[in-house]
Order: structure tokens, then C-alpha cells, then sequence
């Protein structure tokens, strides 16, 4: 039952505001997504530069970095998980409040990044939580995370609130735990998360 | 600053019964270095620290390098039976062979130590220590009490590198986890076998994903 | 009924209760049809920096820090107590000032011993 | 796992820290600051013993960012370990690059044309003001003024990074030094606006300092707190503004002589304390050190090659024999420390991290202090995770 989009402008124009409760359940959500304090490496650096005066993160509605994953929304993994650090990252991910997104920023936390070859490091967060948005760059540009923050906020945008598009926190089935790894003799116990990480398909 | 050979007869006479041999270092920079007996360690660190011509009292840097062990090809001349025929009579004589036989010389750990000195404000002076192999006999004296700096170094040699430092006031691992088995940081450590993707792969990765594939195509690993 | 003076005063009162509550009220509602909740032991383990808490936070403390709160009680309270004071003071007979005073000095005299004690002076 | 297991009792000498009694009233809480801390400038953990507010023990733990930078470096050839060093401590990246170039340049004995000294000294000068700068800002956030000195600090790093950006097309990992010059050379436009840049930082530092110098809140929290004695920097290893603010006279700078400082006239700041104040003071003292530096490196800048034409770039294979490299690095003394046995990778690939080497004696400063003074003495330590734990 969307609204239709002329008879919206029409009255607009008469000073006459029509919303769905999606719409506004939504806007509400994207415009102040709170991010968890959560520096690991390089990327976090230009993390805090774009939370500075020049870039200005608070244009987004995001300055407010909360220290404990209580109180954040989103979680942006800036810099290298390493496997000690990853059993960590996991139960920080799990305690976070349920509207809870990801953004992977930066090569490391993507794919391991240029220290994928070593034997501490995590080939990519997404084996063990679900990511939501993916900044490529070591260390990706603050105005790439910036636009990483108006990805996810056309994403929330989108989503619906009954239905098939429903985001993870409101659908039932979709899973609210995710494993956190033990510590192995040379890896982390299960090497990834069976339900949200799958082999990517390589395609010659 | 004294040379290398000056330190080395101060320390002979300081510490006698130390074995210190100098391990010349071609590279242009001249930087030789002082081989020191695992024994006579702290004594040599402490009379090093304590003189006050040399007055090391700053010690910058300490490293754990791993020498993998060496199969060295030797002519040995071996006497050996031969069967031949001496004026057509069959009989044997042993007769001298050349043949090269395999000697493997034992690999070993080392610690190398730069000290400088910070009252007289002269450069490096390096000792190295070795352990006797790299499987048993790991031992080496911890200098700790003699440079409190060689603490987290020692610890950090200890956890990649697996010389165990007696008379280390705090000997565990530092930066892997409790529960990691052996030493990472060795020529000879083999990774777990896990999911690879390089799109440029090139020599040891490369080998690496093509073994992980023949692995998940056998049907061992999972991925 | 309506005539009575504060019966504005009433309605603005409960006009402000409910301007808070409706807010907090649907927020409860829709959270009960729409986002099911979905607890589970990980997310409510107490949260140590990312690890597993050792150990138990109910620990014993020192007996300086119940002092401290004890003193915090005089300056806290007392303030309380003299600002109406100072304001009615011109205003008031002798007894009442007699017994504001008794008030007063008794809490001054307990910040007098906490002083002489030596609990002030911080280890 | 506990980590206070401390198997030999028998600690030696002086040198070690005297375990803080507790006069046994209050049960001693055992808290970890753990990776995932507001106040660790990264993923470091203090396993912490507190008797109500004070530090009865403090066991600091690594690894959480263990990158096996060494391992990595030995598996790739001498070139591909230059933009790894960016990575190493990732606010200075330029003077880990220097530091490498220099270890490398030692062990094949290569020269460097004069333009290219000049110009490392005064991209490793304006790495170590933004460092300072940012550093001092976010002590200052640790003290509680939540943003307002990190603001200002970043103002600045940013105008340096856009130098660097133009320079070396990356603002943070430069990899911008090769082993007998530099990769490019500084164009007029740049220089001119490198000389505007440093003509403004001067301003930068009176406003900085006529803020902070006699706050009476960072004097409070700052003074006779974290105090380090210099005999035990020295023992310890310690380097940099943390040594000198405890009054050892020891700069790499001027005690090695390498590339040509010795052409320009600059004092090394000493503190005589060596509490958190000291270390805040030396280190806006060197930021003035290093404008003046700058002046007179911009001032004698001279024309020529950046790259020493008979450098070998191709197919680089030093002959076999070992270097140590070392430069006053922001935080101390960085050291790389190559073994090369004559083929493209070094055969061993070692760093001597400044950050991780200082925080042997965070116990020794933080004992019988208060929690909220340890964030402040971790903090005037200044470490960066990616060099503490390689």
C-alpha cells in the first residue's frame, strides 16, 4: 500500500506532511546511527579523522561514539582482526542491541588485507559475523567511509517492516547468536561461522 | 669506541674461562659481532654493563634468528669391499672409494644483542648467543637481570622462536594466545591449511591453494 | 468542579505526563507485535572489554569509601536545607531559627570529628 | 588463565618492581582494561589488581594486533617491505620508512644525493610535529577534554597530511623512500606550500600551548604522577621524549649523526622529573625543535637528483652480512635489524619497536596510582598498537 508519489507532492505543496510509519520508523533509525568505539589498527586512525572538524562525521548524525556495545548501533571494524582479537570482536558483535549493523572498513577487515599471509591473522571478519557494508582501501579515505555511512542508510532505508524485506532484527528466524571461536592449537576452533560465512564461488 | 678485538681481550681477561669469538660482518657497515658462550652469559652482560671504559648501560634491540639444520656434502675416502677379478681369479679386495656422504651439521637458535651506551654515547656493540639445537637443548641465560629492557624482547623470542631464557623473572608467551602449540615465527613451522584466494598467486601461496584444493577436492577439508 | 484554581494546574500535569509516556508507551507496544525479542546467554553476559568477566565485581570495599559517602550525606543534605533557610531567614521567629540552627551546627560538629579523624586526608 | 602467574618469585635486584601491599582492609578487584577500551589507543589489554581505586598490580597484554609483520617481511624482497613499514606505526609513516632505507643503505653501502637528504629531514620533521600534536591531543582526551585539543591537533595533521597526500599520493603510508633517495621529487609548488605550512605552525603551537601550558586541571593531573627514575630508563631500555623527560640527554639525532642533522642548529628538550607533565612538556618543546629544523631545511633546500642514479632497484640482492639502522624515530628509537644471506628476501627481518620496548616499565609507573591516572600515564607513553605488537 505505498503512497502514491504524486498525490504525496501534491500535498506537500498545500503544507500537508503524508508518511508511512515504515517510512518514518526508518528515517528515525538512519538519521542517528550510533557507532561503537572500536579502533583495531590504521583504518582507525582515519576513522578519527573523519570524525574531526574537517570531514565531520556529525553531518550523518554519527558523532556520538558510544564505548560500550550496549549502547551503539553500528560496529565498524576498522583495521586487521587478528585470531587472538577475533574471538573478541564476536561477543562484542553479540552484545550489541539488536538494530545492529557492520561495516568492515578497510582491506584487512574485508579479506585479511596485505597481512593476509600471516599466521595470526583473520582472513576477513565476515567468517564469524555478518557484514553489512564493505570498504575497500588500506586505509580507505574518509570520504569512503563517509559514503559507506550513506550506503547504510540508503540499506536501512529499504528495508520493510512486515514481509520478505524485513531487516535481521525483526524477523523471527533470522539468527540473533552468533559462535564465538575458541582459541585451537594453531587456528580458531570451528575456522568459520557454517551459517554466515560460504565459500565464495570464484567465477573464471 | 673500542674495536671488536680490543672488547674481545677485556672480556677474556674480565671473565676468564668466557669463550668469545668474533663473527666478522662483510657487509660495508663493518658491524661485527661477539659469539659468547651460553655459560659465562651474564657475567660477560654484567662486566660489559659495569666497566667504565665501555659503559653499556642501553640495551636496544634483541633478536631470535633461526638456522635451520644444514646437510653438508662431504668426499669421504671410504675403504669398501669390491669384488674383482685379479688375474682372472674372483676374489675381494677392499679398495679405496671416494663417495660424498650427507653430514648434517645440527641447526641452532640465536639470540643476538645490540647494546649501545648512553653515558659515553658510542654505537653498537652486538653479542650473539647459541643455543646447542633447536630441539632439545634451547637454553640460553636470560639477560634480564642485567638490562631490564631485554624483558618483553626475551618474552617475544621465547613465544615465536622457542629459546627458553633461565633466570627470566616473567618467562610466557606474549603476543600469541596461552593455548598455541610451537613456535611460528621458525623457518620450519606449516600453517593450518585453510580457504586461499589470491587472484595473483605466485609460488608458496600459489602451491598452498592448489594443495587446499586437491585437499577439499579429496573431500578432507570442509571448504 | 472545573472552577477550582489549580484545576489548570491538573490538566497541564497530566498533559505532561503523557506527552513522556505515549512515546515510551508505543515504543513498548510496537516492540511487543513487531521485533521479537531474542535473548540468549552470549548477548546477556556481562560485558569486560570484549572477554570473559573473571571473578566477581561484589567485592568488599575499603571502609574509607562508606565514610565518604557518609560525609558526602552532610554537604549534600545540609545544602539542601540552607538555601530555604537563607531565603526565609529575615522572615522567621527565634525558634525557628533555634532549631534551624540546632540542625545545622549538629551536621557541622559531625564534619568537625570526620575532620579531626583524619578521614578527610585521601591515603 | 589467569595471567598473574609470575612463576619465579625471585625478582631481581632493584630493577624490578616492589609488588604494592595492600594493607589487606578491602578484597582487591581483578578488572582486565581489556582490548576493547576507550582508552587503550587500540587493542591493547592491562590485566589490572585494584585495591578500591588504587593499582596494586598491572600485567599489560599483547598480541591482539600481532600482524607478523617479520614473518611477512622475510617472505617478500627488500622493495615489497617498504610499504609494509608504513603499516608498522601507522601515524608516522614517514619515518619508518627512513629507518628501513636507512638499515638497507647501511648494509649495501649506498649513498644518498644531497636533495634527498634534505628532503627526508623535513618529511621526518613534519611526522614528528603531527605525532606530537596529535599525541598531546589525545592525552588531553584521556584528561577529559573530550574532543576540543584533539580538534585542534587534527586541524593540523590534516594540513600536513594534504602535504604528504601531494607528495606521495597516500596520506598516511607514504612509501615514499627507497634505498638511495627518494621515489619522486618535491616539486617548487610543493615546496612553497611546505614553507606556508610551517610558516603557520609556529601560531599552532603558542595557541596550543597558551591553552594547556597553565591549565590548573592538567598541572593537577599531570604533575609528580607516572614519574620515571632515570637510571631505571635507561636499564629499561626506554627512548625517545619518555627518556628525555626524565632528564637523560640521549637523541638519536645527535648521538648517531646520521643523514645531516648535523647541518642545523637544534636543541634536544630535557625534563627533570620525568612525570606526565615532563613528557607533555618535552614533547611541545620538540615541536618547536623541529619547526626550526624546518626553517633551515626549507631555507638551504639544494637542486639535484632525489634518486641515486647508480641505486639498484631491479632484481636488489644485497650480498650476504647483517645491518642495524636506527632513527629518532616520534616515539624513540626505531631500529631495523637485517640479516641478508645473498638473496631477494632478508633472510632475517627484525624491528626495534620504540612503543613496545617503553612499555616495560607502565607497571613500575602505575603502581600505587589511581585507575583513572593510569589511562593518563599509558597515555603520556604514547604507543601506537601497530608497532607494539608487529
Amino acid at each position: 500500500m505505498a503512497v502514491d508519489e504524486k498525490l504525496k507532492i501534491e500535498l506537500g505543496k498545500q503544507g500537508v506532511m503524508v508518511t508511512t510509519i515504515q517510512e518514518l520508523y526508518n528515517w528515525g533509525r538512519r538519521s542517528s546511527i550510533w557507532p561503537m568505539q572500536f579502533g583495531l589498527a590504521c583504518c582507525a586512525i582515519e576513522m578519527i579523522a573523519t570524525t574531526m572538524a574537517r570531514y565531520d562525521l556529525a553531518r550523518f548524525g554519527s558523532e556520538v561514539f558510544r564505548p560500550s556495545p550496549r549502547q551503539a548501533d553500528l560496529m565498524i571494524i576498522s583495521g586487521t582482526v587478528t585470531k587472538k582479537m577475533a574471538p573478541q570482536v564476536v561477543r562484542l558483535y553479540n552484545q550489541m542491541a539488536e538494530p545492529r549493523y557492520v561495516i568492515a572498513m578497510g582491506a584487512c577487515a574485508i579479506s585479511g588485507g596485505p597481512f593476509k599471509q600471516g599466521y595470526n591473522v583473520l582472513k576477513g571478519i565476515d567468517r564469524y559475523i555478518p557484514v553489512d557494508v564493505h570498504i575497500p582501501g588500506c586505509p580507505p579515505r574518509p570520504e569512503a567511509l563517509i559514503q559507506a555511512f550513506m550506503t547504510l542508510q540508503k540499506k536501512i532505508d529499504e528495508q520493510h517492516l512486515t514481509g520478505e524485506g524485513r531487516p535481521r532484527h525483526l524477523d523471527e528466524q533470522a539468527p540473533g547468536e552468533f559462535q564465538v571461536p575458541e582459541f585451537g592449537e594453531h587456528d580458531l576452533d570451528p575456522p568459520s561461522n557454517p551459517g554466515t560465512w560460504t565459500v565464495p564461488k570464484i567465477i573464471q | 669506541m673500542k674495536s671488536v678485538e680490543e672488547i674481545k681481550a677485556a672480556i677474556e681477561t674480565a671473565v676468564p674461562g668466557a669463550a668469545v669469538t668474533v663473527i666478522p660482518n662483510p657487509a660495508p657497515n663493518a658491524q661485527h659481532s661477539l659469539l659468547i658462550g651460553a655459560q659465562h652469559g651474564v657475567a660477560v652482560a654484567e662486566f660489559l654493563r659495569d666497566n667504565e671504559e665501555l659503559a653499556l648501560d642501553y640495551l636496544s634491540n634483541v633478536t631470535g634468528v633461526d638456522y635451520l639444520d644444514k646437510e653438508i656434502p662431504e668426499k669421504v675416502k671410504v675403504t669398501r669391499q669390491v669384488s674383482k677379478t685379479v688375474d682372472g681369479v674372483e676374489q675381494t679386495v677392499d679398495e679405496m672409494v671416494e663417495e660424498t656422504r650427507k653430514r648434517v651439521e645440527p641447526g641452532y637458535l640465536e639470540a643476538v644483542y645490540h647494546l649501545f651506551s648512553v653515558a659515553k654515547k658510542h654505537g653498537p656493540v652486538i653479542i650473539r648467543m647459541r643455543t646447542a639445537n633447536r630441539t632439545d637443548q634451547v637454553e640460553l641465560p636470560s639477560l634480564t637481570p642485567v638490562w631490564r629492557g631485554a624483558e618483553f624482547q626475551e618474552r617475544e623470542i621465547f613465544d615465536l622462536f622457542g629459546i627458553v631464557f633461565t633466570g627470566h623473572p616473567d618467562l610466557r608467551r606474549i603476543l600469541m594466545w596461552d593455548e598455541f602449540k610451537d613456535h611460528p615465527m621458525r623457518r620450519d613451522y606449516v600453517e593450518p591449511d585453510d580457504f586461499e584466494y589470491e587472484p595473483t598467486a605466485h609460488d608458496e601461496v600459489l602451491k598452498r591453494a592448489q594443495e587446499h584444493k586437491a585437499k577439499v577436492a579429496a573431500g578432507e577439508a570442509v571448504q | 468542579m472545573a472552577s477550582s484554581p489549580y484545576f489548570s494546574l491538573a490538566v497541564l500535569f497530566v498533559v505532561a505526563l503523557g506527552f513522556g509516556l505515549a512515546p515510551l508507551g508505543l515504543a513498548w507496544l510496537w516492540q511487543k507485535v513487531f521485533s521479537p525479542a531474542k535473548p540468549n546467554e552470549i548477548k546477556n553476559a556481562i560485558y569486560e572489554c570484549g572477554l570473559q568477566s573473571r571473578g566477581d565485581a561484589w567485592v568488599q570495599f575499603r571502609s574509607a569509601y562508606y565514610l565518604y559517602a557518609i560525609i558526602f550525606l552532610i554537604f549534600d543534605v545540609e545544602a539542601i536545607f540552607l538555601l530555604p533557610f537563607a531565603v526565609a531567614f529575615t522572615g522567621l521567629g527565634a525558634a525557628a531559627c533555634v532549631s534551624m540552627l540546632v540542625f545545622v551546627l549538629l551536621l557541622i560538629e559531625g564534619l568537625a570529628w570526620a575532620w579531626a579523624k583524619g578521614v578527610l586526608t585521601w591515603a | 588463565m589467569s595471567s598473574f602467574g609470575i612463576k619465579n618469585e625471585k625478582l631481581a635486584g632493584w630493577n624490578r618492581p616492589p609488588v604494592f601491599e595492600s594493607d589487606g582492609e578491602g578484597e582487591l578487584l581483578e578488572v582486565a582494561m581489556g582490548p576493547h577500551h576507550p582508552s587503550t589507543h587500540g587493542v591493547f589489554r592491562m590485566d589490572v589488581v585494584l585495591d578500591g581505586e588504587r593499582v596494586i598490580k598491572l600485567k599489560p597484554v599483547f598480541g591482539y594486533l600481532h600482524r607478523n609483520h617479520e614473518q611477512l617481511g622475510q617472505t617478500q624482497s627488500y622493495l615489497a617491505n617498504m610499504p609494509y613499514t608504513d603499516r608498522l606505526d601507522y601515524f608516522c609513516s614517514l619515518t619508518n620508512n627512513w629507518a628501513y632505507a636507512l638499515a638497507v643503505e647501511k648494509l649495501v653501502g649506498q649513498e644518498v644525493p644531497e636533495r634527498a637528504e634534505y628532503l627526508r629531514v623535513i618529511l621526518a620533521e613534519l611526522t614528528r610535529v603531527q605525532n606530537h600534536a596529535s599525541t598531546i591531543g589525545f592525552l588531553l582526551q584521556e584528561m577529559g577534554a573530550s574532543g576540543t585539543p584533539l580538534m585542534y591537533a587534527f586541524r593540523e595533521r590534516e594540513k600536513i597530511l594534504d602535504l604528504f597526500e601531494s607528495l606521495t599520493g597516500s596520506r598516511m603510508m607514504c612509501n615514499y623512500m627507497r634505498f638511495g633517495g627518494c621515489r619522486v621529487d618535491a616539486s617548487p609548488a610543493w615546496i612553497e606550500a611546505t614553507r606556508k605550512v610551517v610558516a603557520g605552525l609556529p601560531a599552532f603551537v603558542d595557541e596550543f600551548e597558551r591553552f594547556l601550558m597553565t591549565n590548573e586541571i592538567l598541572m593537577a593531573r599531570c604533575q609528580g604522577i607516572g614519574v620515571l627514575r632515570p637510571d631505571l630508563a635507561v636499564n629499561s631500555g626506554i627512548s625517545g621524549p619518555m627518556l628525555r623527560a626524565s632528564g637523560v640527554n640521549y637523541d638519536i639525532r645527535k648521538v648517531d649523526h646520521y643523514g645531516i642533522y648535523d647541518r642545523f642548529k637544534f636543541r634536544v628538550p630535557l625534563g627533570d622529573h620525568g612525570d606526565i607533565y615532563d613528557r607533555y612538556m618535552v614533547r611541545m618543546l620538540e615541536m618547536r625543535e623541529s619547526i626550526s629544523i624546518l626553517n633551515q631545511a626549507l631555507k638551504d633546500l639544494p637542486a639535484g637528483p632525489v634518486m641515486d642514479p647508480k641505486a639498484k632497484i631491479r632484481n636488489f640482492r644485497p650480498k650476504a652480512g647483517e645491518s642495524y639502522g636506527r632513527i629518532e624515530a616520534p616515539k624513540g628509537e626505531l631500529g631495523f635489524y637485517l640479516i641478508s644471506d645473498g638473496s631477494p628476501n632478508p633472510y632475517r627481518y627484525r624491528v626495534r619497536p620504540p612503543s613496545f620496548i617503553n612499555l616495560t616499565v607502565l607497571e613500575d609507573m602505575c603502581l600505587g596510582s589511581n585507575v583513572a591516572d593510569v589511562v593518563l600515564i599509558f597515555g603520556s607513553v604514547d604507543i601506537v598498537l601497530g608497532e607494539v605488537d608487529r
